[in-house]
Formats: structure tokens, sequence, C-alpha cells
């Protein structure tokens, strides 16, 4: 129990303005996203304080047993703060976002006390120590989304939910029977760089390879892979704001963090790798990002374009980690931050031509460039950065693949990721035609004021912070400050045991 | 802490009386009386926690020959338990009830604690039998509150299952004596033989008490009885009368025949087992709403009498966590329901359909219930069944570890599909009744649901203040 | 020393078990309910007896159980009356 | 016709089990009636029936009285329903009659009363008659309780539960919940089945009354 009231004040500054939000009432508009804000301020203050402390060896833990031998266990690590950096600072930009985006629809303070407990359970993933304290925040974080995709109300939102609920319930069920079986063989213990199971191994291996498979399909769900994918274009009817949080904050980020830290820290890299469990998650990964980017070519609705694009550029990740050794694991976690980043910068720039021109299908968006310049930008900047063109933010994560994949002699996987950004590059190198090359269909209206931007600068400023970042992220890689940097640091603590 | 157990017997004792005369105060003086309730087992907790076992001789003259009360953890969390859920099922007829109603509600509320009170610290087993007698009056009177055909029929039926059930125990009470001498319960622990007589005593007691709790094929009279009460009754029924009932058969059980059962405890774990998928059979073909709850309860009590062949420590703090956590959620869930069927004044379930988009915190609170009646962490309802499993995988009772992993997903299955109905488009609009005592009624129901999730945060706390 | 009243007590509570289940009338179900608890009084009384004289603890038994019989049934006569009156 | 035939065998069966369990129960042995008889000087009353009722059970006493208030309760939740007018003519032989059986019950009923001390007997058999004193002048005379407030009827009804209570309550100053001082036991016995005989009497008649008074 050390510095524990820090782990607490980092859950609460979400959590509070939730609680105070949902009471408030609707009207108060000012007083909401200031406290939303000021949330958002503590939040990122204090993962900075923790990130600097952790710097100096401070250590943060808090636990209590909550059942014998069931322990709740909140602890700060390398590899939690770089999720929660993450999240934390996406949240930001999101909430600027949803400000602007929702200003004139209802039901507001719902909307955004469950964004605000979105949140609390993401930070909660980051911080969980153990895989039971994963799992609660796990099934918190579904339960507190479902509303977030219900918020529209119609037809569509509903179906969208059911399915996400469908979904998700049943990947929480299959992960508690995974946690619950490792529980019975080995006990509960807390993540450790290295993976405690090497240490306490008992069990035969092909024990250890199904409760692999059982915890894989469990946190799967959420990570969206295939074949468990299938909420996630569907989801897509939520509002922009919900789609973005759904594939860089929160959700689809839990499922791919869940698969890290059980690689990592319960079954340890060097263990997994030796029990064989890593060609799992390698063939997965392969055919999820094939399959997405398949899919993607062939979606008319630019949404679901970007979501099958999500499910196969997380996948990304997974493949990172089932490369084994340090470069292809700086790949796939760094990649965890850049996709993050630039995919929340595609549903930023989705949601603006929406809102502005009613535009959600790939057809109609000829000319934006011309109507929507900067909005237009920022999307080229984060498409040719997923597609992996230097010195964007992809680039770096696909570079490291790469070589982590030449570094175990991995011709096939090389292969994979170059055909995945041929296929990257088909399906958002149109769009970006479209917008730069096509006459508009709409002209821009003349607003009569004398200067505006064009749409709400709510929704313009924080798109084009995060398409900033993802060139920043790709073009300062190897400063002290960067991911990049941070992750190599992590690798180095895993590979180091 | 002299003062503490007598105040446990008489404070509920004068207010039924003063409640009962001065009718013009009955509402105030029952408001006083359940928060005065909750703060005095809240002492006994506490001094429990502090000074262990509380004992104390009625009269003055020690237990063979007088009365003496028990306090215990378990006990004391129980007491606690009841008096929480007393209290907001309270406030909730307050502003539910008519006026009227409310006037007959208090005195026989007082008188229900009272009951509740005497079962569970009395040592003395004919003092249990009068506690189970003003249980089961209070509850029939109660349930028979709104005075309609269905309600009185419904506390008709349950008024002669609950006195052949008391029936039952005092005859038992009678061998026992005969047999034996004494009344008090720990002398009967050592005097305890396996004899005939005391064989058929137990079998007394155990048919006796599970017809009272509602166990599989004497289930009868519950369904109509808890689906038929006004709501704020149908709570308490279900979250605290039947479980009186339970509790003095595990305490029985436990201190005194557990040495010598042969195939008793086997029989009741094999009904529960039975009454988990009847009761959650019949709750996912029900098309009324209360009357599906009602069947939950049998379903949910079914995995209360699974402890009797398991028996182990870590199995009974499994089934008291169990408890705990379905009264509350059992009664969050009615409350909730009967929230929903006010604002609606229909109880057919696909008359819900898109009701939560109008009420949704109800909807959430029967939700937060379903998490804990089916068991998922960190609800009490998962860690019960986590002890329960551990507990039947080391035994190696494998019908009963399958049975509470099926048991779950039938639960599931009729949660959802109410859930998912409330989820969908509403069919044509309605008019709703929303009225400002909408939202208190919506919030005691909430409160009561999230306490069943978020207690199970504490539950190495629970079970080591239960002291088993 | 056997004496017949614990048969007899023992006969009136089988007796008005059987009486319960078999009648349908609500009425004769509570009478029978009233047999059956009498059953069980006369049963502890009669079998506490020793040396001509009834235990008191059991004679004090059973003079609470009859009062509470007493209100119970009262309660119960009362309730089918509701019950037949609701009908009309 | 066979389910009542193979219910019958059933109970003709388990008659037999009982017989059987109560040839071969070992005989009674009046342990804690030697205690009664041990103790019955601290108790204040002769008898020991009574002394066990009133005194060293007297939480059950207590909760039985809780009962009978309970059940009148319960009574008058559902009763509203279903009164109707009873047959008020004056009638010369039900005065007469009344006249004399009246006095006659109440005497009876006091000296059961004060007879509970020494014999049996004691406020629940003198409540009874007394009660019945009450329905039959409520039957004869319907109009004569017309007029008493139903505060106050509740009043005396919870007086004898209520003067128990608070006997209990007074008793926690001493010593423990109705432990009586020896000096005053007796005097409290009495007084508390002098209150317990009158609330109960109208409880009990108030069983009865209500299901038969007229609605006003």
């Amino acid at each position: 129990m050390e510095n524990s009231l820090y782990l607490v004040a980092l859950l609460l500054s979400s959590f509070l303005p939730a609680l105070i939000i949902f009471f408030l009432d609707e009207k108060r508009v000012v007083l909401r996203n200031s406290l939303n804000l000021l949330g958002v301020g503590t939040k990122i203050a204090l993962v900075a304080f923790l990130f600097i402390s952790l710097i100096e060896g401070t250590h943060f833990r808090l636990s209590f047993e909550i059942a014998q031998g069931v322990e709740f266990l909140l602890k700060v690590d390398e590899l939690s703060l770089l999720f929660a950096g993450l999240s934390s600072v996406l949240w930001l930009f999101t909430t600027l976002y949803a400000i602007g985006y929702l200003k004139k629809s209802k039901n507001q303070g719902r909307f955004f006390g469950f964004f605000s407990l979105c949140v609390t359970a993401t930070i909660g993933l980051c911080v969980s120590g153990n895989l039971f304290t994963f799992f609660l925040f796990y099934e918190f974080l579904t339960l507190v989304t479902f509303p977030l995709l219900l918020h529209n109300q119609d037809e569509a939102s509903k179906q969208a939910a059911i399915s996400y609920l469908k979904y998700t319930l049943f990947g929480g069920a299959v992960f508690l029977l995974g946690i619950v079986l490792l529980h019975s063989l080995v006990g509960s213990h807390e993540f450790v760089s290295g993976g405690y199971l090497q240490a306490t191994q008992e069990g035969d291996s092909l024990y250890l390879q199904i409760i692999f498979v059982i915890l894989l399909i469990g946190v799967g769900v959420k990570a969206a892979i295939v074949p468990l994918h299938g909420w996630l274009p569907k989801a897509m009817a939520a509002p922009a704001p919900v789609s973005a949080l759904l594939h860089a904050v929160a959700v689809v980020k839990a499922g791919a963090f869940g698969i890290v830290r059980i690689v990592y820290e319960v079954y340890g890299i060097e263990f997994a790798s030796m029990l064989g469990i890593l060609y799992i998650l390698m063939f997965v990964a392969i055919m999820t990002i094939l399959y997405g980017s398949l899919k993607a070519l062939f979606q008319e609705d630019l949404k679901k374009r970007l979501a099958y694009s999500t499910i196969s550029q997380v996948s990304y990740i997974l493949l990172g980690i089932s490369l084994f050794g340090p470069l292809g694991t700086i790949g796939g976690l760094v990649h965890l931050v850049h996709q993050g980043v630039m995919k929340i910068t595609l549903f930023f720039c989705a949601g603006a031509f929406s809102s502005t021109y009613k535009i959600t299908k790939i057809d109609q968006m000829d000319g934006l460039g011309k109507t929507m310049p900067l909005a237009s930008l920022s999307f080229t900047l984060a498409a040719l950065g997923m597609i992996g063109i230097p010195p964007l933010a992809g680039f770096v994560s696909k570079w490291y693949l790469g070589l982590g994949a030449l570094e175990n002699g991995l011709w096939l996987v090389v292969g994979v990721i170059g055909l995945s950004a041929l296929l990257n590059s088909a399906y958002f190198l149109p769009i970006l035609y479209r917008i730069w090359f096509r006459a508009p269909l709409y002209e821009k209206q003349i607003s009569a004021k004398k200067f505006s931007l064009e749409a709400d600068p709510l929704l313009i400023f924080p798109l084009l912070a995060t398409a900033l970042l993802s060139l920043l992220l790709g073009v300062f890689a190897m400063s002290d400050l960067s991911a990049l940097e941070w992750v190599k640091q992590l690798v180095y603590l895993e590979y180091s045991q | 802490m002299s003062l503490i157990i007598p105040s446990l017997l008489f404070i509920p004792l004068l207010f039924a009386i003063l409640t009962y005369v001065f009718q013009k105060y009955a509402q105030m003086l029952g408001v006083l009386f359940v928060f005065l309730w909750l703060l005095l087992t809240l002492i006994a907790s506490i001094s429990v926690v502090y000074e262990g076992e509380l004992l104390y001789n009625f009269g003055g003259f020690a237990p063979p020959l007088g009365i003496s009360f028990r306090i215990d953890g378990l006990r004391s969390l129980m007491a606690l338990l009841s008096a929480f859920i007393l209290l907001i099922c309270s406030i909730y007829a307050r502003v539910y009830l008519l006026a009227s109603l409310q006037r007959d509600y208090f005195p026989l509320l007082a008188f229900l604690t009272l009951g509740i009170s005497v079962l569970f610290f009395s040592t003395d087993i004919f003092n249990q039998y009068i506690a189970l007698e003003i249980i089961g009056i209070s509850a029939v009177a109660l349930s028979a509150l709104q005075k309609d055909k269905k309600s009185i029929d419904a506390a008709l039926r349950y008024f002669f299952a609950t006195l052949i059930g008391s029936g039952f125990y005092l005859f038992a009470v009678a061998l026992l004596y005969l047999r034996y001498g004494t009344l008090f319960i720990d002398d009967l622990a050592l005097l305890i033989e396996n004899d005939f007589v005391t064989t058929i005593a137990f079998i007394f007691i155990v048919v006796g008490l599970s017809l009272k709790t509602a166990l599989f094929p004497l289930h009868y009279w519950l369904p109509s009885a808890h689906s038929n009460a006004t709501t704020p009754i149908s709570a308490l029924l279900s979250a605290l009368v039947v479980k009186t009932g339970f509790f003095l058969l595990f305490s029985l059980y436990g201190e005194l025949f557990w040495g010598i059962d042969l195939f008793v405890g086997k029989t009741l774990s094999y009904l529960g087992i039975v009454a988990i998928f009847y009761g959650g059979i019949q709750a996912f073909f029900a098309k009324d709403l209360k009357l599906m709850i009602a069947y939950s309860t049998i379903s949910q009590l079914g995995y209360l009498f699974l402890l009797f062949v398991l028996f182990s420590p870590m199995a009974i703090e499994g089934a008291f966590l169990g408890l705990f956590g379905h009264s509350l959620a059992k009664a969050g869930m009615f409350l909730s329901a009967g929230t929903l069927i006010y604002a609606l004044g229909t109880r057919k379930i696909s008359d819900f359909k898109g009701i939560s988009f109008v009420f949704p915190l109800s909807i959430f609170a029967i939700a937060l219930s379903s998490i804990t009646l089916i068991g998922l962490p960190p609800s009490l309802g998962f860690f019960a069944k986590w002890y329960y499993l551990q507990s039947a995988w080391m035994q190696q009772e494998w019908l009963l570890f399958s049975a509470l992993l099926l048991g779950s997903l039938l639960s599931a299955l009729y949660l959802f599909r109410f859930l998912i109905l409330s989820l969908g488009s509403q069919g044509e609009r309605r008019i709703f009744v929303k009225e400002k005592k909408i939202k208190i009624l919506e919030w005691c129901g909430f409160i009561l649901s999230l306490s069943s999730v978020l207690l199970g945060m504490f539950s190495y706390a629970l079970t080591k203040m239960m002291g088993i | 020393m056997l004496s017949l009243y614990p048969f007899v007590g023992l006969a009136l509570f089988v007796l008005g078990l059987l009486g319960f289940i078999l009648k349908e009338s609500l009425v004769h179900k509570l009478i029978s309910l009233n047999i059956f608890l009498s059953g069980i009084f006369l049963f502890l009384v009669s079998q506490s007896l020793s040396y001509e004289k009834a235990d008191s603890v059991a004679t004090a038994l059973v003079l609470t159980g009859l009062v509470v019989t007493l209100g119970v049934s009262a309660f119960g006569l009362m309730l089918i009356r509701a019950s037949y009156g609701a009908k009309r | 016709m066979l389910y009542k035939g193979v219910l019958w065998c059933m109970a003709a069966l388990f008659l037999g089990m009982l017989f059987f369990m109560v040839a071969t129960m070992p005989p009674f042995s009046p342990k804690l009636d030697t205690l009664v008889q041990a103790d019955l000087a601290m108790s204040g009353v002769s008898h020991d029936v009574t002394a066990v009722l009133l005194n060293f059970r007297a939480l059950d006493t207590l909760l039985e009285v809780g009962v009978v208030l309970l059940a009148l309760m319960g009574i008058q939740v559902v009763s509203p329903h279903f009164r109707y007018k009873p047959y008020t003519e004056a009638n010369t032989i039900t005065d007469i009659y009344i006249a004399i059986l009246l006095p006659v019950i109440i005497l009876s009923a006091l000296y059961l009363l004060l007879a509970g001390s020494y014999k049996s007997g004691g406020a629940f058999v003198a409540s009874a008659l007394l009660a019945g004193g009450i329905i039959i002048l409520k039957l004869t005379k319907p109009k004569l309780f017309v007029s008493l407030e139903k505060l106050h009827l509740r009043f005396l009804s919870a007086l004898g539960l209520l003067f128990f209570v608070g006997i209990g309550v007074l008793t926690l100053i001493e010593g423990l919940f109705l432990q009586y001082p020896l000096s005053y036991a007796s005097t409290l016995i009495l007084m508390i089945e002098t209150l317990l005989m009158f609330s109960l009497a109208i409880i009990l008649a108030s069983f009865f009354i209500n299901a038969v008074q007229d609605l006003e």
C-alpha cells in the first residue's frame, strides 16, 4: 500500500466528474463542460506526475483482499503509464470534440457522464495489477460503453448496442473462465515483468495453452480479432466521438492491452514462445490483418471502412507481440499509441464531414479538400500514416514490425506487412483522390462572418491537434520524449528478465 | 452494552404498539423506527466485532430454564442486512402506498422486525417457534394489505403453508423436548443422539422449514403470494421472510443435526438443484413481470439449499454471501419492477418494450440486480458462487458444480430476455405516469441493486465478520 | 408407563393433516389445522406426564402454543371470510 | 378415489411409524421441571406453570401476547370488506339474561385470574371468559360500544402488552430485561396478569366483533 492515494485520485479524477454530471441539470452546459475539462486536466497532470515519479523510482500500489485468495490490486508500471498517457491525452481531445459535436444533441449529461466513466474504466484497466482486477474494469468498461452506443436511441444504435453486449458479455464470461482456470492452477498473482507462470509452473503445457486460447478469446472480443469482430462495424451507428472512443481511447485498445498484459506479464514472453502460443497469436493476427483490410476495400460507408481498418490495424499490435524479440515488441507496443492517435484523427474528420455536410458515404466526399481544407489535410496525414509513409507515425511502427519479423526470419510476416500496406493504400488512396482531385459536390457556404472556419472550431481544433501529434510522433520518434523511447525502455525491462 | 440486546427486542415491540395505537402518527413513527432499527443493528454488529459474541439472559435466568439471546457475527450481519432492506423498502412504501395502507403497514412491519430479530438471536427453539408465527402472520397480513381478491387469495395460500410449516416445526420441538428435556440449543447440541425420535424430529424440521422457504416441491404458495402482494411487500417477502426459514434451518442443521444426518442434507441439495432449474425455466416462460421475479426467487433459493451437502466453512460463507446478494438484489429488482409497473399500469412483460428510454435508472437497477443474480463479478453473487464452486470442487460434487454453472446460464437467459426487451424500440406511444415521486421510487430500487453489486468488493470483510 | 393420550394426540395430528389435504373447503382446512395443532399439544402434555404430574414447562409451552394458535386461527378465519367476501 | 386411498394408506403408515416412535421413546425426564421447582421461591408465585409463564419464560408470554395483538391487526387489515349489520332489536329475554350472567362472568374471571398464582388458571383463561362476556353483551346490545372511539379501543387492546413491555424496560434499570426484583415479583406479576386479562379480553372480543360490527 504505497502512495495509494495517488491511484485513487487517478481514478476519481474522472469518476467524480461523472457522478456530478449525472446529477446536474441538462441545461448547465458551462458547468458540465468545465467539470469535464477539470477532470481531464487533473488526470493528465496526475499521469505526468506518476510518469516522473516512476522514473525516479517511486512505487505506487493499492491492494485489498476482496475474497479469500482474490485480491483487488492497483499498481503503476511502465506499461500502464503508456496506455494511461495515451488515453488521457486522447480523452482531452475527444472531450473537446464531443462538446462541439453534440452541441445541439439531447441527453448530453448522460453522454458525458458515461463518457467519463468509460475513461475511468480504461484508466482502471491501465493500473490493474492482476488479472482479476483487470477483469473487473474490463466488465465495467462493457457496462458503461453500452449506454454510449445507445446514445442516439434509434433502431440502428439499438442493434449495435445489443450486438456489442452479446459479444462482450460472451467475451467476459470466457475471460472469467480463463481466469478461474488459471487461478485454480497457480493461484492469483500480480502482473510481473517477464511473467509469473514460468516461476510457478506446475501444470502441463497443454493446459496452459488451452487457457491461453480461452483468455485470448475473452480479451479478443474487445480487440476485435477475427472472427470476434462482428460488433465493431455495427457500432458505427453511434456518434463520432463514441466511435473515436471505441477505436482509439478505450475499448479496442483495452482488448489489445489485455493481450499485451497476458503475453508479457502473465505468461512471460520467453515462456510463451516456449509454449508455442505465440504462433497461435501470430496466426490470428495475420488473419485479422488481411481480413480487415480486404473487407475495408468493399465498404461504401466511410465510418465502416474506418472500422474495418481498425480491425486490421489493431492486429498489428498483436502481430508485434507475437514476434519473439525486442524489435517486434517495440513495433507492436508503439503501434498501440500511434494507431490510436491516427485513428482518432480519422474519426474526428469523419465526424466533422458528417456533421458539416452530412457526408457519410465515400462517393459523397468529392472535392472536400476545397470546402474543408483543414479537416481534409488532417485526414490525409492520418491516412498516409496508416499506410506507413515516412516520416509519419505509422511508418515507425511498421518499420520496427518489419525489423522484428526479419530478426526472426519470418519472411511470411514481412510479406503480410507489405501486402497489408498495399491494401491500406488501396482503400485510403481513392478517398484521398476524391478529396483533393475531384470537383466539389458541395459549394462552400459563404458565412456572413468575416472570419470563419470550415466547421465548428471545437471540431477542427482537436483533429488538427491529433493530426499534428501523429506527424510529430513520427518525425521526432528518436527524441527522448517520444512514445518510441518509452516503449524501448519498457521492452528493455520485459526482455531483461 | 447490556442495553443493546433487550432493545433489539423491545424497540420493535414498542413501536409496533405505538404505530398501531396512534395511527395518526404511524407514518412518522414508522420511519423513525426503521432508522432507529438500522442504528441498533449497526451498534450490535460493531459491538460484536469488538467484543465477540454477546449473550443475554432474559429475566435473569440462565438458559435451560430461562431464555437467552446470542448475537454472533453471522447473526448480527443478517440483522444488519435485514435492517437495511427494511429501511429502503419502508422509504419506498412511504412514497408508494396510499396513506390508509401505510397505517396498516408500519405496525405490521414492526412486528415482522420483531419476529426476525427474535428468530435470529434466540437460543431457545420454542422461542423461535413463536418468532416463526410472528413472522408468518405479519407476512401474511402484509401480503393481504392490498385487500383485492387476488392478494387475499394468495395470502390465504401463504397462510396455510406457513401455518403447516410452523406446525411441523412445533411438532419437532415437542419431540426434541420430550426426548432431551431441554429447549436450549447448546444443551441439545451436547445431548443429541442419532436415534429414531431425533431423526423424525429432524425430518419434521426440514419439511416444515423448507415449506416456509419454498424449496422446490413445497414452493406452490410462493409465486402467487410474492407476485400479488403490493410492491414493497413483495420485496420484503422475497428478500427477508423466506430467508428467515432458511436461516433457522441452517442454524439447527449446523448445531444439532450435522453429525447425525445421513441422507437429508443430500436430498435437500438435490431438491435445490431441481429448484434452480424449475424456477429458472418457469421464470423464462413467465408472462408477468412480478411472477418472473417470484420464480427467480424460487430458483435462487435453490442455491442456498446446495449448502446442505457441502457444509464446509467455505460453502457456508458462500451460501451467506449468496443470501445477502440475493436479498439485496431481489429487493432492488422488485422495487424497480414495481416502479415500472406503477408507471405503466401493466404487468405484462411484453408491454415493457422500449421502457429503458423512459426509465433508464430502473432498468439499470434491474440490470445491476441481474448481475448479482447471474453471478458476474464483482457482485456478491459472484463470490457466493466462487466459494461454492471451490467447495464443490474440493468435495468432488460434480453434479453441484455443473448445476451451479448451468444455473447461472439459465438466470442469464431469463434476465437478459427482459433487459433486451426493455431496450427494444417502443411500439406505440403510451402515456406514462411521470410524477415527482417516481424519482424517489427509482432511487430506492437502485440503491439496493447497487449495493448488491458493490458489497461484493467487500466479501472478504463480510466473510471475516461472519466468523465461520 | 404407556398411556393412551399420546397416541390419541398423534392420531389427531395425522388426521388433521389428512383433513387439511383432503378437504376442499377453506373452513374445513382451517379446522383440520386446528385439530392438527391440538394433536401436537395433547401429545406434548400427555407424554410429559411423570408421576401423574404434568411437567410444568411442557404445560407452559402448551398454554403459550394454544394462545398463539388461537390468534392464528382467528386471523385465518378472517382471511377466509375476506376471501369469500371478496368473491361476492 | 385412488388418490384418496393412497393418501389414507400413507397416513396410516405414517401414524404407525409415529406410534412406533412413541412406544420406543425413552421415558421423559423432567429436568427442567426440577429446575423450576428449585427456583420457584424466586419467582414470586407459588404455582409452577404460572412461574414458568410469567417469570422464567416471560419472554415467550410477551411474544405470545404480541401474536394475539398481531392477529388483531391482521384481522383489521382484511376485515373492512365484509361487515354486515347484526340483528339489533331490543329483547327482554336477552336483557334479563345478560343482567344475570354478566356479573357472574366477571366474578369468575377475577377468580380465575387470582387463582393463577397457586393453581392452574391465570390471565389467559380469565380473559377468554371475559371476552365471552363482552361478546354476549355486544350481541345483545349492539349499540353499546359504538360510541367508543377507535383510538381508545386500540389503546385498551394494546395496554396489557404495553404495560408488559414497560415493566421490562423498567427492570432494565436494575438488572436484566424482565428480571423482577424479588420483593416486587408477585405484585408485578399480578399487575401484569390483570392488565393482560383486560387487554386480551378486549382483543379476543374484537376478533369476533370485527367480523360482525356494522359499518355505521
